[in-house]
Formats: structure tokens, C-alpha cells, sequence
């Protein structure tokens, strides 16, 4: 086995030191009836790099990959090109193979580049602090709104969801309420132009402890966020804004200057990639620095060494599982580290101009896209503003028409349908996404193929 | 050699990506491409970014350069042995990386149609069925994120199991030898937590378990080799006393690396495990995550799993069962309603760790798995028995180890501490071990070596932990100042914790 | 641009600093009439990241990539399994963006390495000493030439070819010679089951300098090269043994141990891919220590620093064109460091027994391949031995055949019509090559096609 | 941290790949691969290998530590900046790594049927455009794989131009402060070579060529920028004397880095020039190669240029002309014999280069390619000016440099060497300078940043340097045994020379 080093002749000298006959003496405390032995039943031998790989890119082949498509899906995953040399440094053995931080002294290169990380998202987010990352955003949702139960000491059980958050980040939070006690008001969204930012304030109560609010939400549309802020605020609940698209904060104001308490997100467009879903990366960061003891997750944070030299080590680690037990602020142990290294550097590479320059091209590539869209007949779009995705209705079923349009190697995008099963209302409706990856051609492609669809 | 922070050195009018055709490029030679179309005027709804943002930016070769330095900082596998105790730092095969690249994984959407993702589904599927048959178990979910994710899901399948018969029990049973993250997670899960305590050997207390059991127990939460690096003998009368008394026994996975392929969890009585893929299946830590953390469970839990999840039907198509579908799924094929507690994420898992950890079960194969669990134990017995009479083993008379070897700071001169010891190791290159865990033992140590070091590297390590070992003895004094040589001295987390600074100030605004 | 980390600020403040008020006037040398101005005529102007990747793709994809083909091409270049950790490794930055180790002190990393690549190669030709290689296998074979022609100290001016020498390195040999006035004796070869050894020993007088033959030779089959070193010893002349597939040399003895003087070859087998022709990898070896100041190339040796530490240097390098200037050893400056460590780091994961394992793979595929494809009608198998390739004599026009199965995605092999073009006695000949990356089902591909294509 | 040698730690009996399946691996879950065919008796013809060869083995996790730990022992672009003048140590766009790889380049047969490497050919092609376009020459020869091979190149075409008329000169003239690969290329072709002195500003000295020209000078071999770093402004006069005497001109293209986008050497009227794509088409250096060193020719040199080449013919299919096929190809689409002077290598050329320099080429284009030379002569003439009054700079008064700047150890004090002072520069954590070249300066060091230096990058080596030399010029011995903070002390080369020791040798045995 080209992985395991020992010889045979090895093995027999270790076994002569330890004063064992043969392996399987150390494992004596294994019960003898339920010891296997011999190779593993049913699992073929061990099997060469050119088997397995041959084996692995015969099912790689079986998927339609995004590159070989005319590709619109969003919905919380975006595809945007990611630079070379990200994978370049994210595969470094120094990073790839280290582990978690926790010796200092010999893990600055983690430990800086995750400072340098939590600098970056607490400025995109406009917030105070951010951490060193967590699963991803619908986990960092769900931790959002268990930090607020937490801030809320269990006088406010009420949780106020926007209809237009992620259909799988709210399915993420009610089953996590389910064992924890709180209540979930939330509904589907409604097809309108405009959010309704008016509908979710009338829902916050005083027994409210968050609100909680996508930006853009999953329709692509922009609520108000100073707006549901301050009529939170009033009733003493927090403010949650989701992000899925960390772009769009190159475009727009961030939630955070508009007043959210805790920002919380999706990183994957930043470095990560699509990955059929995962790993992904959440991102976590409150507005004030009085809530960070509350938040959940690894913090880094500066300080310096015996010769005065600056250094960064993780720290209020008296918040995390491995030493509080059962009084931890969350269940999480490891994090995202390397796509928050993947992050770290492509944001790096875009610095604020490349991601300014990188929102425009995206919102203009979709403004182009939707107005294009608009004109095939059949066809209607529902936002009044977006940023780079935005719903469009159609005369038909939208899900048996993406199934249709697959056909011709075009991924036209993500119906409600399949968002938001059991809703008969959203149906007709699919959710648009262009990116700087998205060329003229390819909106030319959906549209000829939705106008012969829908003829 | 210092490296500066970005903030330092990047500009916020540097950039280090270039945006001018959008994707077109036209050459015979001569063509000029288009200009883009005009940019239609913005539909931002008045929510346009007017103040700047404070992002910094590099151009490539000082992108590079800068993590290029930065990584030599870092400590890793590939630079030398790593023995952190229960965190199962083996060498990441190289093909897996290039496996997880391959456009089919890492560029498709996980909301696709079904149809243009069968081969990702078979990839969910195969790693799920390997890992059901590994573990001897009968259904696995593969959606959680990382261990601790894991192990919440497993709780939550037993609390859902519990309520679907209507059965509020109170408490989980914690050993004391267990992983920091188990008893969090039973609390998270809405759980009382209590703890059971270990013999002297080493190993859970079974009269003392048993006794506790009763009606109010939900469960028990162990784990298995446990943090002593000791198999627990008794895990099926553990399992048997817990099932009488109608509870669940969730065992942690974290140490399967030293059985696997040598014991099978539900041959046991496990009823629910998660596994680590970045442990066992060697997906790379990479300073800190991602990880992933599937769960087998046993027939009982299993109908409780999360959503989404695949299944193959006898047609050898695999399906992607979600929200939608999942009851009529569950009519249709397994006779019977499904009762998942729900989603714990977006979407479908760790795609990325689960091409790694297949490669990694192929590779490795019936006879390379099973070799990887006795050269692991192997190597920490080596380990344990090399140092005999150097460091006190607490429970080296208990027989030999499993793949991890405990020592104690006993026989330390007074005022130097196990800390000490693991910061000297710095200087004679190594990472320390695992410290001050398990809690039972008195200035822990934790040692494991994993499967993938050569006798050579063992040797030279043990050489090096000798020599630290008779200083702490001798009470050197220059170990209270260790490391010497590493890139930072032993930095203040002290100041960081009591003044918490956690993002970048530009001094100049200050 | 992206790779050009200068501001437009820093690039006032820096001409402010040289007392130039402008690039223009840094350029006052270059006469004016002949000064550009303006971007460059004719090229577009600079294209993002995806442009570029986009634009390469599909020029990539014109091509019918090996792997997604019966494969059965040789002829000098050999398609093997490279295992996934060698790219990895030829891809630290401290590899592939490092100078010529003319700075030893901080050079350790690739001097050791090329310290132990001259070791590996050394031993797998069975000669005292190899150099740290040079371009390719054919530059290398004209080097081996040039060296025995200094030996022989313009004494002789012979050198004799064997007709059953890679054509390629022929033509270089014969190029080269129009240069330096040496004689070349040579011919095509003959279709016989085993080399004409004694007619090439025939050829062989007292004004030969070096006979140069190939082992195994073009067609496959293995020449006696101690009986041919015999020979050319007996009449003064030096024996130049020239491998094009290292792996055989895991099965087959090598060229030093039978009494090859000098040994050279291609190593792009090992490590270094297909590559459509280059980078390849030339080695070079000496039987005798004697020899090493007449030999050309970079020689990495062994030395002490001055705390007596053991440390690695380039060394006699007097013999050198940037030293010597016109009375250097050879013209090369560059060598092929990062394939040389490509080899390194692939020979080192194979190790002896690895490589014998891979050899005995490729021999038994071969074995196999020859007998199956001997059972079609109209095809019958030249050698009487060979190693992983053979010569296939058809009943037609080899090089038409091949064309026609490249539309089945078969690439058949390389006609001895393409190698020897010209000679009509040998457009029958098929060579054809298995690997272990060769599968049964692409030999049975292959016989189907050529029973169809012969019926 | 020392590392041995692959021949101390490895074994004979371990290896780091597996040979199991032919290729087959085939799940569905369960069903076992089939055994691999019984090996049919050997063909070897009685030549079996009987003897070990000694090649020890380690497994991959020991074998990515091993040359992980290895390579840190390097400076490389990507730690710091790496200021050798000719050099041309620029930054490597991992981009290009990426196109390097991808199958329909990296996976390719150079003997494939034409049909099936259009793509291939076209990337040479266009690359081949671009090179005759940027340099305003006629012609191009793809195929030599290094500058030095390139140098040979254009020397054997002169030789077969002069030849095809009847004309047998003997002597090539080198102006003294060429690269010293020039004399031994044209020794190589045949020549005898003479050196043509150099003005004290540091230039070719005009008269004293024509004063030598005559009936039986092939050829000049000239530098430009020369390597004082200075631009050669009388080339076009050169040149011209040179024709009119029936000579021909060739040009060193190493340092064309500094005139691209701003000058073509067509322009002033040189016959042939290689193109080093690893220094102003960036494709690394790779601790000594591979390079590539394409040859631009002139129309009256076009004819000449070795075999195998592609040309694209009016249907806009690309050609691959080789042996076979050139007298017809010349004679339809070109009207006239090809004089070919026959092969310089196997195959192609430098494929795996053409793709990283073609991207790079379209990366930058236009704009970006005379940025390049702007940025990288702006650089240099930085570094000059910055050290006025710190180092001597002989050619100061000349003007502004090209893209290198170039010194002398005037002032330095006594015993204190250009060595000393560039193995000191090593502690301060940069790749020293090319010293002692040209030879014109006593003491010389060539300083060449390149354009992908940012300006705090030059600064920082600006304070490096002039610390240094100031420690120099006041005599500080510890300059004398520099460095003390690299991984090695000065090496014993003159030990190393005297008693070559080249490959390694079991000390047991001995």
C-alpha cells in the first residue's frame, strides 16, 4: 500500500520491542467474537492511483458540469471564476495538511490569514467583528438566531423569519427550534415586485427575540434593512441579515451600515467554488463589539510573544465546546479553514476595486440579461430591482420547463417549485442568476430556448 | 522573516484580477474583440454603495508571495510527524485532491436537475454504502458538516426516535473520558447532561453506567477507543444494559482510525456514530476545517435521519430525496412513512470530502483498510513501549494501547509542567501532542502517531521525546521558555482573550 | 494588469526619484524612428484571467487528448501513469519559480535533488556517473557524439548509426554533423525479427569514433550491446548506447553493465507526460569516472560548508559555455530541472521494486497485446523479443490504417511510413506500444478495428 | 532541519505506487475486480535483469516530505525578489501552470496524426504570429529547446544562408560584453570567434567593427540591451554595415524583457534572434529548466530555419512541415525550394512552454506587454538612481539603464569582494545579484528587479542592499564569511571540483 510506510521487517522489529507475537495480541481488549479477520468482507483489494481515478472520472463524467453548460442557476450558489493561483496556494502542504491552530507558536500562517480573513468579512458585512468562519451560511443562520436566544436569556422565545429567506436555511432553523423550544413565524414568499417589508414588521412583537431577513433575498429582491432595523430595534429584537452573495456587497450599501446586529452569510462565490454544495463557507460577524463573547464559532485575535513581537493565537476559546462542555456557545468544532484561506485570497486578489469592478459586471451582465429575458413572449420579470439574479414568470410550469431546457445542455436556472414544494402559487416562477461568467451568447441560448418552449 | 498583514501592504486601488471581455477572446491573429455592451443604468433600488469598503488588494505576484511566506509559518504533515492525540493527523493522498477537482464534482450546482448529477449522487451513495459496511451498520446520513455536526445529528435522531414513540426522557450519560464536544452537544439537543465515571484501568465504569440507567436516560454518549486510548471491553454489555433500559447508545466515531476494518460498531450495539472524514477517510485538516461528518445508525434510528439523503433502488438508479418527495419515497420503496427530523443544512453535504474519502476507501481497499487500523496501533504501542521508563504511562498496565498512547507529567521536576514539555518539542522540531486531555489523567499527553509515519520518523521522534522528557526530569529550566526556535516565542493569550483584538485598525486612523 | 503590481502613483513617485519626466525619456536610447508608441499594433489588449482560460480550452479541446483514446502511440515518447503527487510536488513554489543553483547556500533543495536524480539515473544505466540532463533523449544522443568526437580528439571522424536508431535522433546527429565535419554512417533499417548486429559491427574501422546504437532500438527489438561494445572496443571506438524507454530498464539489464561507454536516453516515462513532444528530459551517463571532464551538461557534487556541514554544488563547471566560453564542453546552458525532479520524485515513488513491478506490467500487456493482435488476419508481429513494443507488419499501407482508425478514436500506433519516410520497403510496419495504461479492452478495440479495416 | 538523502531513508523492498488492476475498477458496490491475465513467459530475449539496480524506494506520505522539506531549502520568486540581472526572474502566473495541464495539451503524442492535434498546432502557431509580430521579423524556428539551442540555431541558419551561396566565411565577431553562451555557440557551429572591444560607455564600439568587417566574417553576435544594460543605440548601423559587408546580424534576445512593445529588432535590422520564453514570456525557471528559445529570422534567414515547422495556408488550416512533406510544401505555398538546414531535436519543441508563453502573451496584450517593458526598465532605473552615492554605478553617466542596473566594487574596502557582499545580501533574506558579469567591470553586479517587483518591495531590498554596501565599503568582516542564517554556510566548491563526488555511494560498502 503506496500510503502506509511500514515494511514487514518493520513490523516484526516493532513487534519485538513492544513484546507482542503478533498484531493481533494488541488487540486482545477486542472482543474475540466480534474481531474480524482477514481483509474486510465485500470491499475489493486495494487498488491502484490509475484504477481509482479511472473509476472516479467515469462518475465525474456523468455530471453535467456548470463550464459545459449555458449555466443561470443561483439560489445560495454561485458560479464565478475563481483565480488560478487561489488553488495554487490553498494547496501549499503548509496549509493543506496543518490542523487547527492551537499551537501558536507554530501555526502563524493559519492563525494571520484568519485575522486577515476576520478583517475582510467584517468590513464587507460593516460590522465590528467577524469570525474565523463556520459551515456554512445556513448553519451560521441558525447560529445567528441561537446567539439571539442566547442575548435574549430565554425571555423572548419568538423567532420572526422574512418569507423570502433561503426555503432551506428556514427549514434549517425550524428543525433546530424543534428541539430548542422557540418558535418560528415565518410563510412563503409572495410574487410581488417590491419585498414585503411592511408584512415582516407588523410580525415582530415584543416577545420577539430576531427577525430574521435575506439581502438580496431568495427572489433576488432588496429589503429594506434600515427600515426593518429600526422597527426590530423598537420592539427590542435583533436584527439578522443573510447575505448569500457576498458580490453584491461590492454593489451595495452593506447590512450592517444599514443597521443589522448580526450579519451572516455564504462565502462560497469568494474562492470556494460550486462543489455540488459543499464544503461551503459561513460567514459570521455582529455590528457591535459588546455581543462578541455571545457569538458562536473560532475568534483570532492579536497579541504578542515573550520578545514583545506581534503574533495572533485563537482566543475566548472559554466560549467553545472543547472547554466549556456543556455550556459552549455553539456545537461547532472544526470550522471552514481552508475556504476561509480560499476566500482570503481571492478577495486579496480583487482588493476593493476588482470587487467593485467584479459587482458592476455582474449587475450589468444581469440588467442585459433581464431586459433581454423580458422580451421573449411568455415571459415576465418579477423584480423591480436586483442585483445579479431576479425571478422571472412564466407561462407554464417552471420546473418541467428547466427539465426540458436540460436537455439542450442549458441550466436555466432554479424554479420555485423545487425551492418551495407544496406551494401552488410559486410554480410559474424561476430564479435567474448571471454572473461575469455568463456571456451574451449564453442569455441568447436561454432565450431562443424559452421562446420555442413557451411557443 | 516577517510578513506583514495585507492591510499593511495591499492598496485599495490594487487589484489582482483583470475584467475586460466577458470571455471572449477572438484571435486569428488579429481580430480586436468587441467592446462589452453598455451598462444599462443600475437597478439598485437606491441601495448603491457610496462610502468605500476598506478591502485592500494585491496583484498576483503579491498574492502569491505573501501566502507563499505566510505558509512557511505553519507547522504541517507534510513537514513532519504531527502527534496530536485523538485528532488523527495522517498523510492526505495526493490523488484525492486531484480527484476533487475534476469539473464533474467541484463545478456542478447542487440544485441541478437530477439528471445532470447522477454520477455526483453515486459518488453520496457508494461512500454511504462503504461506510454502513465498514461500520456494520444499517443506514447512514450524510449531510453533517463536520464531527460535532455529526454528533448533533445522532442525538437528534435518538431524541426523534424517542418522541416518535412518545417516550420525553431527560438525560444523556457522558463518561468522563469523553470528547469535550459530546456533552455540548447533548445540551444543544435540549439534553441533561451527566457524567458516569471511569475505572482505574482506564475504561467506563459499567457497574456505576448501569446503575444510572432508567427510565429518565435518553442515552449514552461514548466513545470508543475511548480518550485513554483503550478499547472498551464491555461495549456490548454497555449497549445490551442501555438498550434494556430503552435508551440509545451514541458512540464517537473520532477514533474509529483504529479499528476500522478490525471491528464493526453494530456488531457492538451502536446505534448511532459519526464518522470524521478528515480522521479515518484522511480529507485534509487544512488549519482548521472543513470537515465532515456522516453518521451510520442503526436499524432503530435511521427512519429518523435528516433530509435530503440518496437511495438507490433496485433499478440501480439514485435518488436525491428531499422535502418533496420524502414521503411518498418512503411509502413507495421502504414500506412505511419516513420520520426525518428535518435538514441540519443547505443542500446535501460535503461533496468535496466525500470524492476524497471514497478515493480513500478504494485505494486502500478489504486489505489496505484493515492495515491501516493495525499499523496505526502498531505505532503507538512502539510508541508507548519505546519510552518505558522515561514517561509514566497511567495505564500502561492495562495492556496495550490502541492507535494512542497516554503519558502523564508524573516525575516532572517541580514547576515544569506537561505545557513546558510540548513547547520544548517545538524546538526539536516537532508539533507538540495533544495536552491536558483526557481529563483524567495529570498533565496528559496524548501520542498518536497514526499509521502513515515509517519506523524511521517514529524512531527520531522518540528520540526527541527522550530528550525532552529526561530535561522536564532534570528540571532544565530553559524548557519554561520554550520554543526558542520556532517563529514566535510563547505568545500572550492572556492579553488577547482580556483585550480582545480581533480585527485590523489602521494605527494611522487610530 | 494583474501581474504588474505598480500604481500609477508609485510610478510618478519613482520618476520623481530618477529625475525623469517620463518613461519615454528612460528609453532616449532607442532611436526615435524605430520608438512604439502607443499600444502594440495588431494584438488586443490585455484579457482577464477567464478570457485567456477560455480561449486555451478550446484549442485544447481540438485536440484528441490520449486518454480518451485506445492508445498505442511510442515511438520514443511513452503515455505512463504519473502518480498525483508528483505534479504536486513540481509545483511548490520552491521548485518551479527557483534560478539555476549558482547560490548554493540557499539552493540546498533542488541541489540534493539533482545530487540524487544523478544517482537514480547513474544507476539505472549502470554507469559510474550521470549528468543533471539535458533537453531531450535526441539532444542528448548528438551530445554523446560530440563528447566521443573530443575523446577521439579529432582523430577520428566516423561515427556509425544503427539503421534501428530513432530516425529523429539520426536527423539531429546528421544536422549537427553538416556542422562539424563528421562522417555518419547510417541506413534505414531492415525488417528483421532481431537487429542486424553484425552488420552494423561490419561497419565499424579503425576511424570510428563511436557507434551509436539504441536499445531496445526503434522497432522494439533488443540489440546484444555487450557483443556490439566488444567490437567497437576492439577497433578504439567508444559504444554510445541510446535508451528512449527508461521503464524497459526495469526489466532488461542496462546498457553500462553490458559495456556501454556512454549512455543516453529520454526519461520522459518517468514523471514527466506526453506533453505533445516537450518538455522532455534528456539523460546522460558515462560508464567510467575517466570520462566526467569530457562530458557536457550541469554535474551537481558533493562538498562540506564551512562548518563542515555536507552541502551540494554545481561543480566543474569549467567545463562550461558560460566559464569556458568557445572551448566549452556544450552549448547548453538550461537544462530540464523541474523534469528532472519530475523523475526524481516519480523514480522514488516506484523505487526498485515498484519500477521492476511497472516493467514486468508493461511486458506482460505487451506479451498479451502481441499475441492477440498476431491472431488477426493480415497482421503478423516482427520481433522475436521486445519489451513494450512491437512491430506489426500489415497487409496495406500502415499509415493510411491509422488514419482511418483515429475516426474510432484509435490511436493505432506510429507507422514505420511517418518514422522513415521515403523508404516503401517499410510502409507495412506498424509500431505499437502498451503500457500499463493500456487496457484489455483497448487491445481488443484495436485487433476489432484492424480486422475490420484489413477484411 | 537537515534531510537526508532519498538513499538513507529509503528501502529497496518499499514503494509509493500499487499495481493491482489493470486499469479496472468496477463497484456497483460489491463485486470484486477480476484478477489481472496470467503473465505470458517473458520476451525479454535473454536480456532479464538479474542484478539489483539500487533504486530505494518510500511511500508517498514519506516522499511528499521529503522533497516538501527539500524544497524549503530554495529562494524562489515566490519568497522574495530575485534581482539577477539577464535573468530575468519575473513572476510565473499560475494561470499558466493551469493551461499547461489541461489534456489536450499535457496528453498528447507528438506523433499523433495531424488531425488529431489541430488545437496543438494552432497554439504554436499563433505563438509563432505573435513572436514575428512583436519582433517585426519574418520568420520563426519553433523548435530549439533552450536559448542556448536557439543561439545555435540562428548561427546554423547564417551558416546554411552563406553556404547556399557559395559564400565560406570563417569568423563570427563578439563584442566583449556578450553573454558568454555566444562564443561558445558559434565555436559550436564551426566559427572561429573574435572580440570586438567595447566603448568606455559601454557600448559596442562602431568603428572598431566596421574597421574588422570583411569577406570573411559570417556574422556578429550582439547583445541588445548589452549586458552594461544599456540599449545599443547604433544597431541600425551596425546592422547595416554589417549587410553591406555580407555578413549577418544575430542578436542575444535574453534581455528583450526590457524593449518589448517598444522596439522590434526587425526594425533595425537583425537577421536572427532567440526569444527566451522562460525569462520575457515568463515560464518558471524551474531550478534550471526547462527553458525554450524560439528563433525569430529575417526574410533572408526564413528559408533557412530548421525542420519540423507549422505554417497556417489561406484555408486557415495550420501544417505541420516536416522532412516528408517540406520540398512540396515550400514549392506550392511558398513558390520556391526550402533550404532547411535540417533537424535540431526530436519532435516539436517546448510544447508544455508554448502554452504558458501564448497565455501570457494574450494575458497582457497590447497594453499590458509594453507595460512590461515600461515597469521593468522603470524598476531598474529606481534602483540605480536609489543607490547614488552608495554603490558605483560605472555606465551612471551613460543615461538611464534598460531593464538592469549594473555596479561596481569601487570603494568597497580592501580584501572585501562583490562575493562578500552578495553572500551577506543572502542574510538579509534575498537571492544575491549576478556577479563578476559583464567582465567590463571590475567587481561587477547585475541588478535586474523585473516589472512584477511593486515599489515597497523595491524599497525594502534598496535598504538591504544599502546596508550592505555600506558595510562593505567600511569593512565589516563578517561580511567575509557570509551567509550565517542560510541553510548553508560558503560551500567548499573548489573541494567539490577537486574530487568530484557525483552520485552517491554507500558508505557501508566502502
Amino acid at each position: 500500500m503506496r500510503y502506509l510506510p511500514l515494511t514487514d521487517s518493520d513490523r516484526s522489529a516493532m513487534l519485538d520491542v513492544i513484546g507482542a507475537p503478533d498484531i493481533d495480541a494488541l488487540f486482545l481488549d477486542v472482543p474475540e467474537e466480534a474481531r474480524i479477520s482477514g481483509p474486510i468482507e465485500g470491499l475489493p483489494m486495494h487498488a491502484s492511483e490509475m484504477a481509482v481515478e479511472k473509476h472516479m472520472r467515469r462518475l465525474s463524467k456523468k455530471n453535467l458540469a456548470a463550464a459545459d453548460a449555458a449555466f443561470f442557476l443561483g439560489a445560495g450558489a454561485y458560479k464565478h471564476h475563481i483565480p488560478a493561483s487561489v488553488d495554487h496556494i490553498i494547496q501549499r502542504g503548509e496549509f493543506l495538511t496543518a490542523y487547527t491552530p492551537y499551537q501558536p507558536e507554530i501555526a502563524q500562517g493559519t492563525l494571520q490569514m484568519l485575522f486577515e480573513f476576520q478583517t475582510q468579512v467584517a468590513r464587507l458585512y460593516g460590522c465590528a467583528v467577524a469570525n474565523a468562519s463556520m459551515y456554512d451560511g445556513s448553519t451560521a443562520c441558525w447560529e445567528a438566531v441561537a446567539m439571539a436566544s442566547r442575548i435574549a436569556r430565554g425571555k423572548k422565545r419568538k423567532v420572526v423569519l422574512s418569507g423570502a429567506l433561503h426555503p432551506h436555511y428556514a427549514e434549517v432553523v425550524r428543525t433546530m427550534a424543534k428541539f430548542t423550544d422557540d418558535e418560528i413565524a415565518g410563510a412563503p414568499p409572495s410574487l410581488t415586485a417590491k419585498p414585503d417589508d411592511e408584512g415582516l414588521i407588523a410580525r415582530i412583537d415584543e416577545d420577539t427575540s430576531c427577525v430574521v431577513v435575506q439581502y438580496p433575498d431568495i427572489l433576488g429582491r432588496l429589503p429594506d434593512i434600515a427600515k426593518i432595523a429600526e422597527a426590530a430595534h423598537e420592539r427590542g429584537a435583533l436584527l439578522i441579515a443573510v447575505n448569500t452573495e457576498p458580490v453584491a456587497l461590492g454593489a451595495v450599501k452593506s447590512p450592517g451600515e444599514l443597521g443589522a446586529d448580526i450579519v451572516v452569510g455564504e462565502g462560497q462565490s469568494i474562492g470556494v467554488g460550486l462543489q455540488f454544495g459543499g464544503p461551503y463557507l459561513g460567514l459570521f460577524a455582529v455590528r457591535d463589539e459588546k455581543h462578541v463573547r455571545m457569538m458562536p464559532g473560532r475568534l483570532c485575535g492579536e497579541t504578542v510573544d515573550a520578545e514583545g513581537k506581534r503574533g495572533f493565537v485563537l482566543t475566548l476559546s472559554t466560549r467553545e465546546q472543547h472547554i466549556r462542555r456543556e455550556k459552549a456557545t455553539s456545537n461547532i468544532c472544526t470550522n471552514s479553514g481552508l475556504c476561509a484561506l480560499a476566500f482570503n485570497v481571492h478577495m486579496t486578489l480583487l482588493g476593493e476595486k476588482g470587487l467593485r469592478r467584479l459587482a458592476m459586471e455582474n449587475h450589468r451582465l444581469a440588467c442585459l440579461a433581464a431586459d433581454r429575458l423580458a422580451k421573449v413572449p411568455g415571459v415576465k420579470v418579477l423584480n423591480d430591482a436586483f442585483f445579479n439574479e431576479f425571478t422571472l414568470l412564466l407561462d407554464g410550469d417552471a420546473r418541467a420547463i428547466v427539465r426540458k431546457l436540460t436537455k439542450q445542455n442549458i441550466l436555466a436556472g432554479v424554479s420555485l417549485g423545487r425551492l418551495f414544494p407544496g406551494n401552488d402559487g410559486l410554480t410559474n416562477g424561476l430564479l435567474v442568476a448571471v454572473t461575469e461568467t455568463t456571456t451574451e451568447e449564453d442569455v441568447e441560448t436561454l432565450a431562443a430556448a424559452l421562446e420555442e418552449v413557451l411557443a | 522573516l516577517e510578513e506583514p498583514l495585507l492591510f499593511e501592504i495591499g492598496h485599495i486601488e490594487t487589484t489582482g484580477v483583470d475584467f475586460d471581455f466577458a470571455g471572449k477572446l477572438d484571435l486569428a491573429g488579429v481580430e480586436q474583440p468587441q467592446p462589452p455592451s453598455p451598462a444599462p443604468s443600475s437597478r439598485l433600488g437606491g441601495f448603491e454603495r457610496t462610502e468605500p469598503i476598506g478591502l485592500p488588494g494585491l496583484s498576483e505576484p503579491e498574492t502569491v508571495r505573501h501566502y507563499t511566506r505566510l505558509s512557511r509559518q505553519n507547522y504541517a504533515i507534510d513537514l513532519g510527524l504531527f502527534p496530536l492525540g485523538s485528532c488523527t493527523m495522517k498523510h492526505n493522498p495526493r490523488l484525492n485532491e486531484k480527484i476533487a477537482r475534476m469539473p464533474g464534482f467541484a463545478d456542478v450546482h447542487p440544485l441541478q436537475p437530477v439528471d445532470t448529477v447522477r454520477g455526483a449522487l453515486e459518488v453520496i451513495n457508494e461512500l454511504a454504502f462503504w461506510l454502513i459496511h465498514l461500520t456494520g451498520m444499517h443506514g447512514v446520513a450524510m449531510s453533517p458538516k463536520a464531527g460535532a455536526h455529526g454528533e448533533l445529528c445522532g442525538i437528534l435522531c435518538i431524541r426523534a426516535a424517542l418522541e416518535a414513540r412518545g417516550d420525553a426522557r431527560e438525560v444523556i450519560l457522558v463518561p468522563e473520558s469523553a470528547h469535550g464536544t459530546n456533552p455540548a452537544t447533548a445540551a444543544f439537543a435540549g439534553y441533561k447532561v451527566e457524567d458516569i465515571p471511569a475505572t482505574p484501568e482506564g475504561r467506563v465504569d459499567l457497574e456505576a453506567l448501569k446503575a444510572r440507567l432508567g427510565p429518565d436516560v435518553a442515552g449514552v454518549m461514548i466513545t470508543n477507543p475511548n480518550t485513554c486510548g483503550l478499547f472498551e471491553r464491555d461495549m456490548k454489555a454497555i449497549s445490551d444494559a442501555v438498550h434494556e433500559a430503552g435508551g440509545f447508545v451514541y458512540c464517537d466515531g473520532a477514533n474509529f482510525n483504529a479499528i476500522v476494518g478490525k471491528v464493526r460498531p453494530g456488531d457492538l450495539g451502536v446505534d448511532a456514530m459519526h464518522i470524521n472524514l478528515h480522521k479515518t477517510f484522511s480529507t485534509p485538516h487544512g488549519g482548521g476545517g472543513p470537515g465532515s461528518g456522516p453518521v451510520v445508525l442503526s436499524e432503530a434510528l435511521s427512519p429518523f435521519g435528516p433530509l435530503p439523503y440518496t437511495a438507490r433502488t433496485g433499478d440501480g438508479v439514485v435518488h436525491l430525496v428531499e422535502e418533496e418527495d420524502a414521503e411518498s419515497f418512503a411509502k413507495e420503496h421502504f414500506g412505511g412513512p419516513l420520520q426525518h427530523f428535518g435538514r441540519m443544512t443547505a443542500f446535501h453535504g460535503q461533496m468535496g470530502m466525500f470524492t476524497r474519502a471514497l478515493s480513500y476507501i478504494l485505494s486502500h481497499g478489504a486489505d489496505g483498510l484493515k492495515q491501516v487500523a493495525e499499523d496505526a496501533v502498531l505505532n503507538a504501542n512502539y510508541v508507548l513501549r519505546s519510552l518505558d521508563g522515561v514517561l509514566d504511562a497511567p495505564f500502561g498496565p492495562s495492556g496495550p494501547c490502541m492507535h494512542e498512547a497516554l503519558f502523564s507529567d508524573k516525575g516532572f521536576a517541580d514547576g515544569l509542567s506537561t505545557l513546558d514539555l510540548a513547547k520544548a518539542l517545538i524546538d526539536e522540531g516537532y508539533h507538540p501532542m495533544t495536552m491536558y486531555f483526557p481529563l483524567v489523567v495529570h498533565g496528559a499527553m496524548l501520542v498518536e502517531p497514526t499509521e502513515t509515519e515509517s519506523k524511521a520518523a517514529l524512531d527520531q521522534f522518540i528520540v526527541a521525546l527522550r530528550s525532552v522528557a529526561e530535561r522536564a526530569k532534570a528540571g532544565d529550566e530553559s524548557l519554561r521558555t520554550a520554543p526558542h526556535y520556532a517563529p514566535r516565542r510563547r505568545l500572550d493569550e492572556t492579553l488577547a482573550a482580556r483585550r480582545p483584538m480581533l480585527a485590523w485598525n489602521d494605527p494611522d486612523l487610530a
